[in-house]
């Protein structure tokens, strides 16, 4: 749970209350007055004059009821969007299908670990389409807009681990764009930004090879499968070494999956593109540093 | 009426008057409005009925256990299920049906005033039909965007886009001039004595509706286009790569398909604002409240479209605006719902079938209405949006409310059109199963949504699982009661009773008309000297 | 009660409001063209610069002229001049053919210029341009179908003039064309400044 | 409004301007715009947003009382619907206004 959560709640249960009286009120009259006056009951209608004070009370009081919800929605509205000025800033990047965090000294996670009871503030990229992060449990939701700078903030109050989803509909795999949010105790935090090797409980990707967690962590195993199985884009087992025919500047070939094949169509995805397969993948360069783009290749080596 | 019957001779119902055309060419170049009204009829009835098989169909994936179809197969059903309920079921059907066969009889004319326009029109619906029908088989496929063609996504996906989009513009053209068609019959057809204020406040909801259809919809019309063009060009107005801004896009989006569930719901009030007067056997309260809360709806809520991008990146001023102003709409709505229910007051109440589906309606757009305030609320919505609560606030808005509205015109005029009636104690049947069904389908929903179940998941966390059991079972009970309702209206058709001409005893001038009509309506057009809900004085009129 | 008078009133309300559609319609692009400007002002500055002004006043010119032929023809008819009112019928499509002849030579200079959406050239300037270049084909795009559009119409218009089946008696047809011809005028009397003069 | 107003008389019988009133009519839409392109000839910046606007609002104004008869129009509701057309899109483009300067 976060600030935010009674926050909202708050709001949602007064316009809660208030429904619920006024649908009570509704179908009450509506079933009294259907029995009561019930035609073999009362034969003769009688007309019922028309009153203005009646009529004004009926647009005064909802008038009135409305405009308090309204301000109850404002204010915690203003304290969602007003996000203190020293918050820990988080990017986040949001692409089909994945989420990305990268915190201010560079450090990347698939996870979003953030400290207990500090102020976080996500900023969001999106690299494709239009994404929504959203962490129902914090009660925050904010799109990810391609071109468009837009951030949520929060400040977490238990410790545990909580689902981030996608809410805005982003194409085939939208339902999986899930990622976790883990609140820990400051010091472990602060250990584990700097580059300690910390499992925090609840990570998404624990135990793994420090190459397939690389093609977990930053989304790759969305479109590409580790089986054999077609997806979006090429399957990766078996790939390394093997012959693919590619489309290069509208001219067939077939070239050879070795170390350059594989570093070129990571950065550079649509100079080669892969005979049945689409030109979607988005350059990943600013995903992956050099380093990372060595491991994931000696991983696939090895993915026979 | 009793002028009526000494002409008995001379009086042919009109599905059997001879026209130029014989046999289906009659209703193909039929330019009545009762035929056309039809036409739209059957053609709605179907794509309803095919939009409810795939709407099954998600809640059969949504078992848990049950998965039937793949990811992109469940895209495309959630995106076709909106299409064709929002494009080709929800906003044309009370306008084309019943706007059709019942407005100029309404205000005492003999047709539409354009009857030529009417029937090209159902043309231009039908082209729009197999077109999006059309694109789910050609191009690269179902579109799997959602009914809302988000840019850029729309833009990127492989699918079939540009046709699915091209379908929904000429589906606008012809809400647009079934709208001018409306607002120009009702200023130039009322018959001589039929002030503004003597028409059936159902006449009102269909002339507010027509205003909303021609103001609002070319910016759908022009947002389909840019979309086709965007894919077809490239051109880069929404696509973000190019200096395009997808918030735009959104506004434009929303500024038609806001003011669109006011087309949906606006004509449904109207047929609810007739249906209470006549089995309360009392004068409607408060019909100019009534009339000018139609207009306030259809011209406020054309100003409230930004409450659909609270979370979405549009700026923190404009949400505030536009939440303000989305509150505001929700006062004339209220002041409907207090009069009709003073309507009640002291009036002889029979509760026969169209009036039971009349008081759910109440029921259900009360909490359709209600559970609006939820996401009209700034804070609120952003724990809401984009959930499972919003897709069970505009069921029971849209289908609580605008399809148990279109029920209750169903079973109120059936007898007028038909000229039979439908077995009494089983559409009651019908309408419990339908009912609770309905419930059980949909309230799931609003607490799926906030707990946080976003919509448009082809999976879900499993601590949903037992919520998505209940509203699947709810919709299956659902369709039985639909099965059930269609099934005695077409056992009524075929097998009925004679119906009256006044069955129910309304005063308004439809039921001055023999069941069903002849060909011209009225043999003289009325001369209207009192309101459409004086009872007492039904005798000396028209 | 006179039955063409009613036909009169109904049809001339009907175009009225289907005046009112076609403004809404442009009016999305309206829309667009105003939020960019906003967004991109130095951008849609150079854009306008690109643009041929002596052939947008050109073309001006030619609307203007051919609203006023239309206007005329429905004068003469009204007099009861139908072979006067035919030739002005006849001149405003000629018109029409003159904007369409001067758009075209305009356009393909643009594309000569490599100043087409999605070309290499368009793509390589600023954002705030590509916008403004996607808004002039879009929104002189749809002005020009609508001109496409009443060539049609009024070329019906002229051959029932001429057969004697629009009279002075019964000019709605002839009246409406015109109606909707003059929104054609209108719309780009605001669409030249926006695109040729506004830098 | 009402049902007595459909009695009337078709509107290209001479009750409306005079053929030399269309020429004048034309002949004041030209010299607007010359001077509208004379005055885009000079720099005036912001200005010349507003001038050139609102030359075209004049012309256009022209067009629809002139031309198109509005001027002698006597059904209200035929008077209305420019300016309801407009009010829509005033309101559009200002609400969507209200999102794009404070983003």
């Amino acid at each position: 749970m976060a600030t935010s959560t009674g926050v909202v709640d708050g709001a949602l249960i007064y316009i809660l209350a208030m429904s619920v009286l006024l649908l009570f009120l509704i179908v009450f009259f509506m079933i009294y007055f259907a029995v009561r006056y019930r035609a073999s009951r009362n034969p003769v209608p009688s007309e019922l004059p028309e009153s203005p004070l009646i009529e004004a009370i009926w647009v005064i009081v909802p008038t009135l009821l409305v405009t308090t919800m309204f301000i109850y929605g404002l204010t915690g509205f203003r304290f969602l969007r007003s996000a203190p000025a020293n918050s820990l800033v988080v990017k986040v990047y949001a692409r089909q299908w994945s989420w990305l965090f990268e915190y201010d000294n560079g450090k990347k996670s698939a996870d979003l670990i953030v400290p207990l009871g500090k102020n976080v503030r996500c900023e969001l990229i999106s690299a494709d389409v239009i994404h929504g992060f959203y962490v129902p449990a914090f009660r925050i939701q904010q799109d990810a807009v391609p071109g468009l700078a837009t951030y949520a903030w929060f400040n977490a109050t238990t410790m545990g681990s909580y689902y981030i989803l996608c809410s805005q509909y982003c194409g085939r795999r939208h339902s999986a764009m899930i990622a976790k949010l883990i609140v820990v105790p400051p010091d472990q935090f602060e250990a584990w930004r700097q580059g300690k090797k910390i499992e925090f409980t609840g990570a998404s990707y624990a135990n793994m090879p420090a190459g397939e967690r690389l093609l977990y962590e930053r989304g790759c195993v969305s479109c590409h499968s580790l089986e054999d199985n077609k997806m979006m884009g090429p399957p990766f087992k078996g790939l390394f070494g093997s012959q693919v025919v590619v489309t290069t500047a509208g001219v067939q070939r077939t070239v050879v999956a070795d170390s350059a094949y594989i570093h070129k169509s990571i950065v550079d995805p649509g100079a080669d593109i892969v005979s049945g397969f689409p030109n979607t993948m988005p350059p990943s360069k600013d995903v992956v540093s050099e380093d990372e783009i060595g491991r994931i290749i000696s991983y696939l080596k090895g993915l026979k | 009426m009793a002028e009526r019957e000494t002409h008995e001779s001379d009086y042919v119902p009109y599905f059997l008057h001879k026209g130029k055309y014989p046999g289906a060419l009659g209703w193909l170049l039929a330019t009545d409005h009762k035929r056309i009204g039809l036409l739209y009829l059957a053609c709605i009835a179907t794509f309803f009925s095919v939009a409810v098989i795939i709407g099954v169909i998600m809640r059969i994936n949504m078992l848990p256990g049950h998965v039937i179809l793949t990811a992109q197969q469940y895209n495309a059903a959630f995106t076709l299920h909106g299409i064709i309920m929002v494009f080709l079921v929800v906003i044309p059907a009370v306008p084309t049906i019943f706007g059709n066969f019942f407005l100029p009889i309404l205000i005492g004319g003999r047709d539409m005033i354009f009857p030529r326009l009417n029937l090209f029109t159902w043309y231009l619906f039908v082209l729009g039909a197999v077109l999006a029908l059309v694109s789910v088989f050609f191009g690269g496929g179902a579109v799997d965007t959602g009914w809302t063609f988000y840019v850029p996504f729309s833009l990127k996906t492989t699918v079939n886009v540009p046709l699915a989009v091209f379908a929904v513009f000429i589906l606008g053209m012809s809400s647009i001039l079934t709208g001018i068609n409306i607002v120009t019959t009702v200023h130039q057809l009322r018959a001589p004595g039929m002030g503004f204020f003597r028409m059936p406040l159902s006449v009102w909801g269909f002339y507010a509706t027509a205003w909303v259809q021609i103001l609002a919809t070319p910016i759908i019309g022009i947002t389909m286009l840019l979309v086709v063009m965007e894919r077809l060009f490239g051109i880069g107005v929404f696509d973000p790569a190019k200096g395009g801004d997808p918030l735009l896009y959104q506004h434009l989006f929303w500024i038609y398909s806001h003011p669109a569930v006011y087309i949906m719901i606006l004509p449904a009030m109207g047929v609810i604002s007739d249906i209470f007067p006549v089995f309360s056997r009392k004068n409607i309260y408060g019909y100019k409240m009534i009339a000018f809360s139609s207009l306030a709806i259809a011209s406020v809520g054309s100003l409230v479209w930004g409450h659909h991008m609270y979370v979405s990146g549009q700026s923190d001023t404009a949400g505030i605006i536009f939440s303000l102003l989305t509150f505001l709409v929700a006062v004339p709505s209220a002041i409907k719902v207090f009069n009709w229910l003073a309507t009640m007051y002291k009036g002889s109440i029979q509760v026969e079938p169209p009036f039971l589906y009349a008081l759910s309606f109440i029921f259900l757009f009360s909490i359709g209405g209600l559970t609006g305030l939820f996401l009209g609320a700034l804070s609120p919505n952003v724990q809401l949006h984009n959930t499972y609560f919003v897709v069970a606030h505009f069921h029971y808005v849209i289908f609580g409310g605008m399809g148990f509205g279109l029920a209750a015109a169903v079973h109120y005029w059936f007898p007028k059109m038909t000229g039979k009636m439908y077995n009494k104690p089983l559409s009651v049947v019908a309408w419990l199963v339908v009912f609770v069904g309905f419930n059980i389908f949909y309230f799931p929903m609003f607490i799926l949504g906030w707990e946080g179940m976003p919509r448009r998941y082809y999976d879900y966390l499993p601590q949903f699982a037992t919520l998505h059991q209940v509203a699947s079972i709810g919709s299956f009970i659902m369709v039985a009661g639909l099965v059930l309702v269609a099934g005695n209206l077409l056992r009524g058709l075929v097998a009925g009773a004679r119906a009256p001409a006044n069955p129910w005893g309304g005063a308004t001038l439809e039921w001055t008309l023999p069941s069903p009509p002849g060909q011209e309506d009225f043999e003289e057009i009325p001369v209207i000297t009192h309101g459409p809900y004086e009872f007492d004085k039904k005798e000396s009129g028209a | 009660m006179n039955a063409s008078e009613d036909a009169h009133a109904a049809g001339r309300l009907g175009i009225w409001l289907f005046i009112s559609t076609e403004i809404i319609l442009f009016g999305g692009l309206f829309l667009l063209y105003s939020m960019y400007r906003l967004k991109n002002p130095a951008d849609f500055h150079a854009g306008s610069l690109e643009l041929n002004r002596v052939l947008g006043t050109l073309n001006t010119v030619i609307l203007i002229t051919s609203s006023l032929c239309v206007a005329l023809a429905i004068d003469s008819l009204g007099k009861g001049r139908t072979r006067k009112s035919a030739w002005f019928v006849a001149a405003t499509i000629a018109c029409a053919f003159g904007f369409l002849i001067v758009k075209f030579f305009e356009w393909t200079a643009k594309f000569h210029h490599g100043l087409y959406p999605n070309a290499k050239v368009l793509l390589s300037l600023p954002k705030g341009e590509n916008l403004f270049f996607g808004l002039y084909y879009l929104m002189t795009g749809l002005h020009g179908v609508h001109v496409i559009v009443g060539i049609g119409v009024l070329s019906v218009m002229l051959v029932r003039v001429l057969r004697g089946t629009i009279t002075p008696q019964n000019p709605t047809y002839l009246v409406n064309s015109g109606l909707y011809w003059h929104l054609v005028d209108i719309i780009w009397i605001f669409l030249f400044p926006l695109f040729y003069l506004i830098t | 409004m009402n049902a007595d107003a459909s009695r009337e008389m078709p509107d290209a019988r001479p009750h409306g301007p005079t053929t030399r009133s269309y020429v004048a009519v034309w002949g004041a839409l030209i010299v607007l715009t010359a001077t509208t392109v004379a005055v885009a000839g000079f720099n005036l910046q912001k200005i010349a947003i507003i001038v050139c606007l609102g030359i075209a609002a004049v012309k256009s104004t022209l067009v629809l009382f002139y031309f198109m008869h509005l001027r002698y129009e006597h059904r209200l509701i035929i008077k209305l619907l420019i300016p309801i057309a407009i009010g829509a899109l005033a309101i559009f483009i200002g609400l969507t206004f209200s999102d794009v300067i404070t983003r």
